[in-house]
């Protein structure tokens, strides 16, 4: 099915994501939105800032090679049974980057907070790691629960995105995606400033008015732009539609081990002609 | 009655998953995942196997926050961690060697362990390379510390580490762990040798116990054919897996 | 389709909530799990506690009328366009049961806090009410986070109801329940120490393995008890299914403005032999 | 030009909504429900009007909490609260009228007012019984405060409040109301023997301002064709709705 007249490219996604924004992400397995990474790369993107949700692989490795990122929040950045992600590994290293080490629920508490417009929100855990020393803009109180004797316990600022950016499954013509069961694409919608999607296949209908679709649909009232990118995910998954491409992957990550590697990777996936092959 | 490591392992593991009732493994787990697998099937489903990117031996279907939801309400009993770096206190690195924010050398990150081991009552480290560049004195980064003070709510904790050598349980009173059992093969020596710690341990040290039969039994068709779905290199080339 | 054998009755499950029992139970539109609640009032149930999400109506009123109740927290209880709700008006005008007077985000606050293991939540407004002032267990610190000056925000603790009650769309063979984009059943379900549901159309398959319900099934790790209940929300609406009977609702109302109409009415539906005529 | 009271008040309100992106709009609330969906219409959609208990005119999908969620982050610019009691520094009460909590009469509940009061920039209070019963001097209770003392985290408050008799609109500075306008029919004199609290008072107060006719003819097609599916019976009778 042809996409509505009102969708936009990848590309044009990328033009509207302006350097130095604060950008959400989901998991590899979220629904990444790899093809307007690679159009970030193109575009040159600088300075922006990356907040994983909670973990990230190749998108936050490509745009940490390709010198987009100034900084990140994320629990870990992996090519998972693929190694560690040379890029990210690399520049911590080098201190080319800042990294804000964070823990996986405190990152979703982070948005949580941002999607009720609290302050705050509270987390269990976390005391005593060096996670938290190294959180200024973490907070310690005592419970004003507790009966009986101190109970510290941490609390997380609300974190709003610039951007939340992601890709889904469906799009209709009526500015409707679907992200099924995918609720932190959901979260990332509703706790960022703007939301940018691509989307896999065009749904022939309106998503909120069906029934079965309705629970995982996000209206357009938290999405500014949608754009049609098919095999949008490659060489990620998306859930029910395509695995992760392996040997794409281990390519990657042999490739990016060295700046030279990782420059021709670009080359020829990024930059050619044809990305998604 | 011959085995293999793997499947030694898993029966270990399985043990210490007991009267769990929901178990949950994370990502490159296989070992790990196979015991849950094993300790539901043995439970008839008492105990729950929830195995993270399996579609279907994973029983949640509301997203990343449900997994850390659930432990923080006790309603995850076992869970399982690793580390680039383990200490003789159970403290976890999982970020980075030397100083930080500039390392020596960078891992992934923290991902939920600052969060599950504090929540998850049982939670057992899995490392299985057994040296002294792993198992050191004191961490460089605490991902997550191994004990709390008192007055910090802490339901959770260490369980046990296994490594390629050995298996340690932890002692929460005194914040160590004591060596367990040796795997085939391995000697106090050994593991003194390539631990960077101290740790207590028994007069007589022995070995792992030995799989019990029908557990292999399971282990070789159902527990194979099951993981195999999430894991199939590792079903096929270590469980000998020909589904 | 016969519903699985593993599936209980309506009056099984009431058997199964124990005199005493805080139960969270959803708005009028929302599900709710009007056979049950007459199977209630049949065995007889005693001191019971509703924590209504974050409202109800004739759930509510017809609880307090049968007796069942001896406390209930609420953002309202009303008959909507039918008026006001008689039961619940004459039991808190003659003190005849305990009302704890909240507002809507400060229940779901109550069971986010819980549904996350965490003692407490943040919310913005409140103070300076008297639905503040009437609740000793809500608490008012000073926000962490303010830059300069006091920056008062009230904290509601987590609360977990004895038992989560709702009406489904749908239940399968595998103990899977969907309520679609109800998400306040699947708050409930998670906050909840235990969960019973009615469905009301057994689905033919697994709802867990349909990428279409996915999103909207609440899986059986939070359900204790399913019953078949074929227009279990009766008189009120399900969504997409039937709309409310207001009809009844009106001759309900008229009824309950003396405990001898309301009487009458109990007779005549919920100790009848059909009660859902 | 004819037009009715409804038509008059539907046309005031949407004055008021001048400029609101997002306007909600909760039960029980035919006219600012028309005033909502003839602003969406008349901006060509640029204010989106979110009618609770429409499935057509609601676009939201993620149950309860997500008007709360939304007005906290400031995504409500407008939104109707009534009161069964209403005083002059606008502090509402729907809980119950002597004695808390045992009263002489109790209403339904405060339902969200205690948090949309706060959060919402444009409060419109609609209340068209004008009575010292409901506009009383100082409310029994209090369920959502007029005003705040600073420090107070307060985006929100009252804008406006309207009644059968005639529109106030809310000073915050002074927390005062200040008539605005009269309707037909009713006079000044009226309005203050029916107040219970002092208000401000302009020297010449005039009419509320008729319904404008581009907007009388959107209200007679579009708009009763879209709240009839909500409130049929008000389409019918109040809107001569034939559909």
């Amino acid at each position: 099915m042809k996409a509505p007249e009102s969708y936009i490219s990848a590309d044009e996604i990328a033009s509207r994501i302006p350097d130095g924004a604060l950008i959400g992400v989901p998991k590899e397995d979220g629904g990444v939105a790899m093809e307007v990474t690679r159009a970030l790369v193109r575009r040159n993107a600088r300075n922006l800032r990356l907040l994983t949700v909670p973990v990230s692989s190749m998108q936050a490795d490509m745009l940490i090679g390709a010198g987009c990122l100034s900084e990140i929040e994320t629990s870990g950045v992996s090519m998972g049974e693929f190694g560690y992600a040379p890029s990210f590994r690399r520049a911590v290293q080098d201190g080319t980057i800042v990294i804000r080490d964070a823990t996986c629920p405190a990152l979703y508490a982070e948005l949580q907070a941002s999607e009720k417009g609290s302050p705050f929100q509270p987390l269990r855990g976390i005391i005593g790691s060096d996670v938290l020393a190294n959180r200024a803009d973490w907070k310690v109180i005592d419970n004003p629960f507790a009966e009986g004797g101190s109970d510290p316990i941490v609390l997380l600022p609300a974190v709003r995105p610039d951007v939340a950016l992601f890709h889904a499954r469906y799009g209709d013509r009526y500015g409707n995606v679907w992200v099924g069961p995918k609720r932190e694409c959901v979260l990332l919608a509703h706790a960022s400033a703007s939301t940018f999607v691509t989307v896999e296949e065009i749904w022939d209908g309106n998503l909120m008015e069906d029934e079965r679709m309705l629970a995982g649909t996000i209206p357009p009232v938290y999405v500014d732009a949608v754009a049609h990118a098919e095999r949008g995910a490659w060489p990620l998954s998306l859930a029910n539609c395509y695995e992760r491409d392996g040997k794409h992957l281990q390519s990657y990550v042999k490739a990016a081990k060295t700046p030279e590697g990782f420059t021709d990777y670009l080359k020829q996936h990024v930059y050619g002609e044809q990305a998604a092959a | 009655m011959e085995y293999t490591r793997e499947e030694l392992l898993i029966c270990a593991i399985a043990r210490m998953l007991d009267g769990c009732k929901n178990i949950a493994v994370g990502t490159a787990s296989p070992i790990p995942g196979s015991a849950a697998l094993l300790v539901q099937a043995l439970t008839g489903g008492a105990s729950r196997a929830s195995i993270l990117g399996s579609d279907i031996h994973n029983p949640f279907n509301d997203g990343g926050p449900e997994l850390f939801d659930r432990a923080g309400q006790g309603r995850v009993d076992a869970f399982f961690l690793g580390g680039g770096q383990i200490d003789g206190e159970a403290n976890i690195n999982l970020v980075s060697t030397g100083p930080y924010p500039e390392p020596d050398t960078r891992f992934p990150g923290s991902f939920g362990s600052a969060y599950l081991y504090f929540s998850v009552p049982r939670v057992i480290l899995f490392r299985e390379e057994h040296s002294r560049r792993v198992f050191v004195d004191k961490v460089d980064f605490i991902s997550a510390p191994g004990w709390s003070p008192p007055g910090v709510h802490r339901p959770g904790g260490p369980y046990a580490l296994i490594t390629s050598l050995c298996i340690f349980r932890y002692d929460r009173e005194r914040h160590r762990f004591r060596l367990d059992g040796l795997l085939p093969g391995a000697t106090l020596e050994e593991v003194r040798d390539n631990t960077g710690f101290d740790f207590d341990c028994p007069d007589n040290i022995g070995p792992v116990a030995a799989p019990e039969p029908d557990k292999l039994a399971l282990i070789h068709s159902r527990i194979a054919e099951e993981i195999s779905e999430t894991y199939p290199e590792f079903a096929r080339n270590r469980l000998g897996w020909q589904g």
